[in-house]
């Protein structure tokens, strides 16, 4: 089975969904998106961990004058994000399906549509077929936001527009980049125009170019994550989305930007990576603090697991430009990780706004517990897994991604680690104000109701078991985190090793 | 005669319809002019023909001719409805599409 | 069955408990979910005895026990393993892990029947066990973090156990917070560790120490220390992360019985005591635990005269033992640390059990200023405070006596500066026999009060409404609050067994190493402790005879000097209080601590939180950066607007100018 | 003979052009476009385009123009007077047409192509003859030819759709206006977390909007219907 039926089974489905109407598309969707994730289960499972190089690879010319090619392929990168996304749409269609949409034929179509294209962008070895699929996963969001999304029509238009513009912004840039990364290397190495990634891999560029096309992507992937302080977008976007999009927003595609520094970022740009690596490094510390102390004082729920995401991302941005392997695993560990906490959390958001009368103000809230013991529960295990509590997956993602740094910077893991303590604060406080204390007039407390089990439940479990075992995810990427952060370590060796020479002299 | 000649009334046709689409207001009248354009590029089409002996220059002008026939019933039509809502016939009043 | 097979088993016990009680909670009566608790946790009692004489058959240099379920994660640089150490020291722990917690279970039975949260505290008291039973067993650094953070969050969700109280959930938060920067430093200690050592493992570590991989890294070493000493710190209350155990007795008695005195407060000790060939080669950092041991055992010590809350000060006597014990496994007194670890686990449950029984009796309010007179309606529990009190004062023949000298002795016999901390060591033994027999003379003696009164009479006083006792608001009597029955250890059989075991033992534990005469803890711990480069040190037998003697005439003073001020003379302590008004308000308000922490850490935090959120969210975030980008590209879609007039003829124009446009650029181009 | 033809024939097609273009009434503009055909398949006999030219006058001649003069007569003759107009684009575009010509001529004149001052090929018998094309159109251009009509057929199912009377009135005002149609209503609690959250419980107080079929609007407003219609769907106001 190839890959190419992964990734376009989700969009055939959302089409035929379309056609056939409302009765039928729901339904429909969530078949889909269980047949995709047991097609991504499949890969995962067929998937051969110590093996270098790509596997299930489709590789066919697409625009031969123009060297771009419909290249796809697995390797230890992307084949756990797969599984993630594909789990999490899945998941997200349960989430849909209990609910009632407006136009349900579309609706169903766009989220189908946001599945092909992050599917399409994790699996992309070509560098124009990247963009195409990291520009395409905006579509369905302008659509969901604009005309399923929460609130009054002012601010719905205003977190659409936002969220289209300034993330179309960083898409353009880094459209730029990508073109400009294949004419100049072609140029440079007087070679035909290729934008296959391995190739470009290959035959890096000079060090001044690669480090202004290394800034614009980094701008794109930076904004959509989102970092601080390219996050302006969040609060009136998340506000503005509806929970299944805020889900796989926050929980996939800012995985995607993540993911996108490691596969292109690192490899095709390893000296402008080393020589940024101290401004991305402060980016992201910057958005570990921002984000918490904004998750700390926000009054919104959504919010606080808004910010808390920023927070997270600079995790995985620090581990990322930790630019070894500890911190690489880490990252790529954690980025399962949020991905496997945000989307509940969210939908906790969801049904504690329910209780509270649709309210999400933490005013509004408090002493659910009682009388939903298990929704407190699975938001109480939801919790103490963002906030990293060691025994979670989410530690063991964290744990690597600061000895990363602090092995590769380590004043920068001592700050960053305050940022671990301000996470027990915002996810406690939450946790605290909507399920403890009295209760609040506007609460109508009642127990989660069976098919909201049916989307908790299985993440949850997903988490534990994780939490029991997170080498399952760790050995399958670590023999291409290795090669990827190798050549970049080459370079870094170059530097200290230049470093201690001067200091000998 | 040259070729030249009939070029030089294909160029005038096609001004003298130009000018007509951009002076006049009622859209019938602009729709006769918007034939005169297309007769003018026919007319050179057909010039062109001739002047490489290549009959493929006609079969391009009857295509030009169908899609003005295509044009004119759909362009009629658009002016019979505008004027069964009662609309002013005048294409400086029917501006709502201004951004 | 092997050792660690037992060792796992003992493990396995209360995490089944826990599952058990937790997916049960529905159905499982008030009965049940106790006798479940109570009986998984006694399983693993058992267990652990096992697993102590399975080992006992190893030789003594073969009790190290290794064993490993699975690969946790091994990647990079770490090599995390599912993996548990069985050797005497864990075993130790184990015992008194499993045992105080046995009898705290039993004790609960009664003490929560009444609380509708009844299964909820099972299973979250469970959950604690197989986390601290985590925390001691572990074999690396990994597991011991995980351990560390489990009885962190444990502890957490059973201080705001009556979750209605906000006092109770602002304690909690206030524990878990702390509790997580000292994971934190926990963290980043193993990271400096883990540099130069090469691997999580425990045993690994101390092999890469002994050969000198920090011979030439000695800074990294003493930082690892150091923030080691963090995570010990905030985990075992000393100063400055200790905050947050005076608002733990939140929670309900039993668990400060349990956590809040005999167990997990105690895990820096084990800690400390696991790492010593770390602190032995990092000595500034073991002088830190040291001096920072001693600093708090005196501050808590005189904190504790003043407060009028019985389970605070308790709570702070707490901190102050605690203090001992540090100071002494810093200094090298590993086995009397750890004999003191045992002996106040005893005493120290015992004092708070006998504390929840009062507070029954007084139909829950906390204050002192309302008890008195207590001693004749409840006789038992009177005689198991004196047990306790006698034994944490340090009077002879009680447990506390000879674990807190031994650790005084040693700490002596170094010689050097630790003389300052031997002395200091008596002064706070002076204070411990003070406002330990304040609490009892205050609420033992004197004319009852009414509560007291009317249990005389034979009924246990109820408040008209419950309220909660740390700021009197009235109580949510739906749910999270203490029950509307009030328990008392005369009428509750499992009470009375569980207070009376702990009675025996804090009186008799202390024979286990009486010197000159046995040293049971000693030999048995020594495997683990062998390599110590202080094995050499020991207390000549003058200086034991002195430290004897000086702590039981000191213990009798300061019983004395109570006796006087709150039994003889009751108008003493108003008149001291008025006296020294500056020192009380001090010792009041904690030697402000709380103060400053809020002034230095909490306020600026906040305060930054505002400003982000109020201003540059919105000036920068929003305004500058998201309002430019969207501003340039709404500018020129504005621009770009204006072109569509409407006007057909004028787009007609604007078509043809382009066409013209395009045949003028041929014409230049073929020219 | 053909110069004269020719000359003849030019000057009757522009000036049945300008005609076109400068007669007031629409009526005599369509008469002057008729002559204008005329002149213009004269010229196309004069370049060998017997077909075309018999096309022009069948086709364009007699049929189109039929449809105009039908057209016409139902629209009115134009004399309806106009309003004070939107646009003042006489002189700039007769200046504009003016320079369009003369870059035209220098395109032909002066670009050079060579054969333009000749009389062209060689007659070839049968060029531009009815076989020859009919050949062409079913062989080399047979794909365009089949595009060609299924165009035709567009236009012609177009043109009925436009023109055709809507059920139930003659114009948009008659029509029954459907708000549906136009705004999606949102009930009082749709579009917030709680419906995303709470369908299955929506609470009894909110009002479903009423989704009245046939609700007709009385007449004295038909252009704010209209208004509202467009404030509904597409109001660039509200991305400000």
């Amino acid at each position: 089975m190839t890959l190419s039926i992964l990734i376009w089974l989700p969009l055939v489905v959302a089409v035929l969904g379309a056609i056939l109407g409302g009765k039928v598309a729901p339904k429909l969707s969530l078949l889909g998106s269980l047949v995709t994730l047991g097609i991504a289960i499949s890969f995962v499972v067929r998937f051969k961990s110590g093996e270098e190089g790509l596997q299930f690879l489709t590789d066919q010319s697409w625009i031969s004058t123009l060297g771009i090619s419909y290249k796809l392929g697995v390797d230890g990168l992307n084949v756990v994000l797969l599984l993630l996304a594909a789990f999490l749409f899945a998941l997200v269609f349960v989430y849909a399906n209990l609910r009632e949409w407006e136009r349900p034929g579309l609706f169903y179509f766009w989220l189908g549509l946001a599945e092909t294209a992050v599917l399409g962008a994790f699996v992309a070895q070509d560098l124009i077929l990247f963009v195409a699929f990291f520009d395409l996963m905006l579509i369905p969001f302008y659509f969901l936001t604009g005309m399923w999304g929460n609130g009054t029509r002012e601010e719905r238009v205003r977190g659409t527009q936002k969220l289209v513009i300034y993330t179309l912004v960083g898409s353009l840039l880094m459209l730029v980049a990508a073109i400009a990364t294949g004419v100049l290397t072609a140029e440079q190495h007087d070679t035909r125009v290729t934008f296959a990634i391995s190739a470009l891999q290959e035959l890096p560029l000079s060090k001044g170019t690669q480090e202004w096309i290394f800034l614009c992507f980094a701008a794109a992937f930076l904004v959509k994550m989102p970092a601080f302080p390219l996050h302006g977008w969040l609060p009136d976007g998340y506000k503005a989305m509806p929970l299944p999009a805020l889900g796989v927003f926050s929980g996939v595609l800012s995985k995607v930007a993540a993911y996108g520094f490691l596969r292109i970022v690192l490899p095709v740009f390893p000296d402008a990576s080393v020589h940024f690596q101290e401004l991305i490094l402060l980016i992201a510390l910057a958005s570990i603090l921002y984000g918490s102390v904004m998750a700390f004082s926000a009054q919104n729920v959504r919010l606080v697991v808004a910010f808390s995401s920023v927070a997270q991302m600079g995790f995985i941005t620090l581990g990322i430009f930790a630019l070894n392997e500890d911190g690489a695993q880490g990252a790529l560990l954690q980025m399962v990780n949020h991905g496997l906490v945000t989307v509940p959390l969210f939908f906790v958001v969801g049904l504690l706004a329910a209780r509270a009368g649709g309210s999400e103000q933490i005013k509004d809230l408090g002493g659910i517990a009682f009388r939903a013991p298990v929704l407190a529960t699975l938001f109480l295990i939801v919790s103490l897994a963002t906030l990293a509590m060691p025994g979670s997956a989410n530690f063991a993602g964290e744990f690597l991604i600061l000895l990363g740094v602090f092995n590769a910077k380590a004043a920068f893991a001592f700050v960053a680690s305050i940022g671990v303590a301000l996470a027990a604060v915002y996810m406690l406080r939450a946790f605290i104000k909507s399920m403890h204390n009295r209760v609040s007039p506007t609460v109508d407390s009642r127990e989660i109701t069976f098919g909201d089990l049916g989307v908790l439940v299985p993440s949850v479990v997903v988490i534990l078991a994780l939490a029991l075992y997170p080498q399952f995810g760790l050995e399958k990427t670590e023999q291409t985190t290795k090669q990827t952060v190798a050549q970049v370590q080459a370079k870094t060796g170059q530097l200290t090793a230049d470093k201690t020479s001067e200091e000998q002299r | 005669m040259d070729i030249g000649w009939y070029l030089v009334v294909s160029a005038l046709i096609f001004c003298i319809g130009a000018g007509g689409v951009l002076t006049r207001r009622n859209p019938l009248v602009i729709l006769l002019c918007l034939e005169l354009m297309l007769n003018a590029a026919n007319l050179a089409l057909i010039a062109f023909s001739r002047m490489h002996g290549n009959a493929d220059g006609q079969i391009f002008a009857l295509i030009v001719m169908v899609v003005a026939a295509c044009e004119v019933a759909v362009g009629l039509g658009l002016i019979v409805a505008i004027f069964r809502r009662k609309l002013p016939i005048d294409v400086d009043e029917l501006k709502e599409l201004q951004g | 069955m092997s050792t660690t097979t037992w060792g796992w088993l003992v493990l396995a016990f209360p995490l089944a408990g826990t599952i058990l009680i937790g997916l049960g909670h529905k159905r499982l009566g008030r009965g049940p979910a106790g006798a479940i608790g109570t009986l998984a946790i006694l399983l693993a009692f058992v267990s652990g005895v096992a697993s102590l004489i399975s080992l006992q058959d190893h030789e003594s240099e073969h009790r190290q026990l290794v064993s490993s379920l699975w690969d946790y994660a091994v990647t990079g640089s770490i090599d995390a393993r599912l993996a548990i150490l069985v050797d005497p020291l864990s075993v130790f722990m184990m015992l008194v892990i499993t045992g105080v917690s046995t009898l705290i279970h039993l004790y609960s039975v009664s003490y929560m029947k009444s609380d509708r949260g009844n299964a909820r505290y099972f299973a979250y008291l469970n959950f604690f066990v197989f986390s601290m039973l985590v925390l001691v067993l572990a074999a690396n650094f990994f597991l011991l973090i995980v351990g560390w953070a489990f009885v962190g969050a444990a502890s957490y969700l059973l201080i705001s156990f009556w979750y209605r109280r906000e006092t109770a959930t602002k304690a909690g938060i206030k524990a878990f917070v702390i509790n997580v920067v000292g994971d934190v430093g926990l963290v980043l200690g193993t990271f400096f560790i883990l540099r130069h050592a090469g691997t999580l493992d425990f045993l690994g570590t101390f092999r890469a120490v002994e050969e000198g991989a920090f011979a030439s890294h000695h800074g990294a070493l003493v930082a690892g220390c150091l923030l080691l000493l963090v995570g010990a710190f905030a985990k075992s209350a000393q100063i400055p992360f200790h905050t947050w155990l005076p608002d733990a007795m939140e929670g309900p008695t039993p668990v400060s019985s349990l956590i809040h005195a005999a167990t997990m407060v105690t895990a820096g000790v084990y800690l400390i005591s696991r790492m010593h060939p770390l602190f032995e080669h990092a000595q500034a950092a073991a002088d830190v635990g040291a001096i920072v041991g001693c600093v708090t055992l005196l501050v808590a010590g005189t904190i504790a005269l003043v407060q009028t809350d019985i389970k605070r000060v308790i709570a702070y006597s707490t901190m102050s033992q605690i203090g001992y014990m540090i100071m002494g496994v810093s200094a090298g007194a590993y086995a009397a640390g750890m004999f003191h670890l045992l002996t106040h686990a005893f005493f120290k449950a015992l004092l708070f059990m006998a504390a929840g029984s009062i507070i029954g009796a007084m139909a829950g309010a906390q204050s002192l200023d309302k008890m008195s007179g207590f001693k004749r309606s409840m006789p038992f529990t009177f005689g198991c405070f004196v047990v306790g009190g006698l034994a944490l004062s340090g009077v002879p023949p009680f447990s506390g006596f000879f674990s807190k000298d031994e650790i005084l002795a040693f700490v002596g016999a170094r010689g050097d500066w630790y003389v300052v901390l031997y002395v200091v060591g008596y002064v706070g033994a002076f204070l411990t026999g003070i406002y330990t027999w304040r609490m009892i003379f205050r609420a033992f003696f004197n004319r009852p009060s009414p509560e007291a009164v009317e249990l005389e009479h034979g009924h246990i006083a109820h408040a008209e409404f419950p309220t909660n006792p740390a700021n009197g608001e009235r109580e949510d009597t739906e749910v999270g609050f203490p029950g509307p029955e009030h328990v008392i250890a005369e009428r509750e059989i499992p009470m009375k067994v569980a207070m009376g075991l702990l009675a025996v033992g804090a009186t008799v534990l202390g024979a286990l190493q009486i010197p000159f005469v046995t040293h049971v803890i000693e030999t048995f711990l020594d495997p683990v402790f062998e390599d110590s480069k202080y094995n050499s040190v020991h207390p000549s037998d003058g200086l034991i005879w002195f430290g004897m003697i000086l702590g039981t005439v000191l213990a009798l003073t300061g019983i004395a000097i109570a006796h006087f001020i709150w039994v003889r003379k009751p108008g003493t302590s108003a008149a001291i209080q008025a006296r020294f008004k500056a020192v009380h308000t001090f010792l009041w308000h904690k030697w402000y601590f709380d103060e400053l922490i809020d002034f230095l850490i909490v306020r600026p935090w906040s305060a930054f939180g505002g400003w982000c959120r109020t201003w540059f969210e919105r000036v920068v975030a929003e305004g500058l950066l998201v309002g430019g980008a969207t501003g340039v590209v709404k500018a020129g879609s504005q621009a770009v607007r204006a072109l569509q007039t409407g006007f057909l003829r004028y787009y007609a124009a604007l078509l043809l100018l382009g066409g013209a446009a395009v045949v003028l650029y041929f014409l230049i181009q073929s020219t | 003979m053909s110069a004269v033809i020719f000359f003849i024939a030019a000057i009757g097609a522009l000036t049945g052009a300008i005609g076109v273009v400068a007669l007031r009434n629409p009526f005599y503009s369509v008469l002057s476009l008729v002559g204008h055909l005329l002149a213009l398949s004269a010229l196309f006999l004069l370049l060998r385009a017997e077909f075309l030219a018999a096309a022009q006058v069948i086709v364009y001649a007699g049929a189109v123009t039929v449809l105009y003069v039908f057209v016409v007569s139902y629209v009115g003759d134009g004399t309806v007077p106009l309003g004070p107009g939107g646009l003042r684009l006489r002189n700039v575009s007769m200046l504009f047409v003016g320079m369009l010509f003369v870059e035209l001529a220098i395109a032909i004149l002066g670009s050079g192509l060579s054969a333009i001052d000749g009389k062209g090929a060689p007659y070839v018998p049968g060029f531009g003859s009815p076989e020859s094309i009919g050949e062409a159109l079913l062989t080399k251009f047979l794909l365009p030819f089949e595009l060609a009509s299924l165009l035709l057929l567009v236009a012609a199912v177009g043109a009925v759709m436009l023109a055709r009377r809507r059920a139930g009135g003659t114009t948009l005002e008659d029509i029954a206006y459907d708000e549906s149609r136009y705004i999606t209503p949102r009930s009082l609690f749709s579009g917030t977390m709680a419906e995303a959250v709470g369908a299955l419980h929506a609470p009894p107080e909110a009002p479903r909007a009423p989704r009245k079929a046939a609700d007709p609007v009385p007449a004295s407003s038909p252009r704010a219907a209209d208004d509202d219609a467009s404030r509904g769907t597409h109001n660039p106001k509200d991305e400000d």
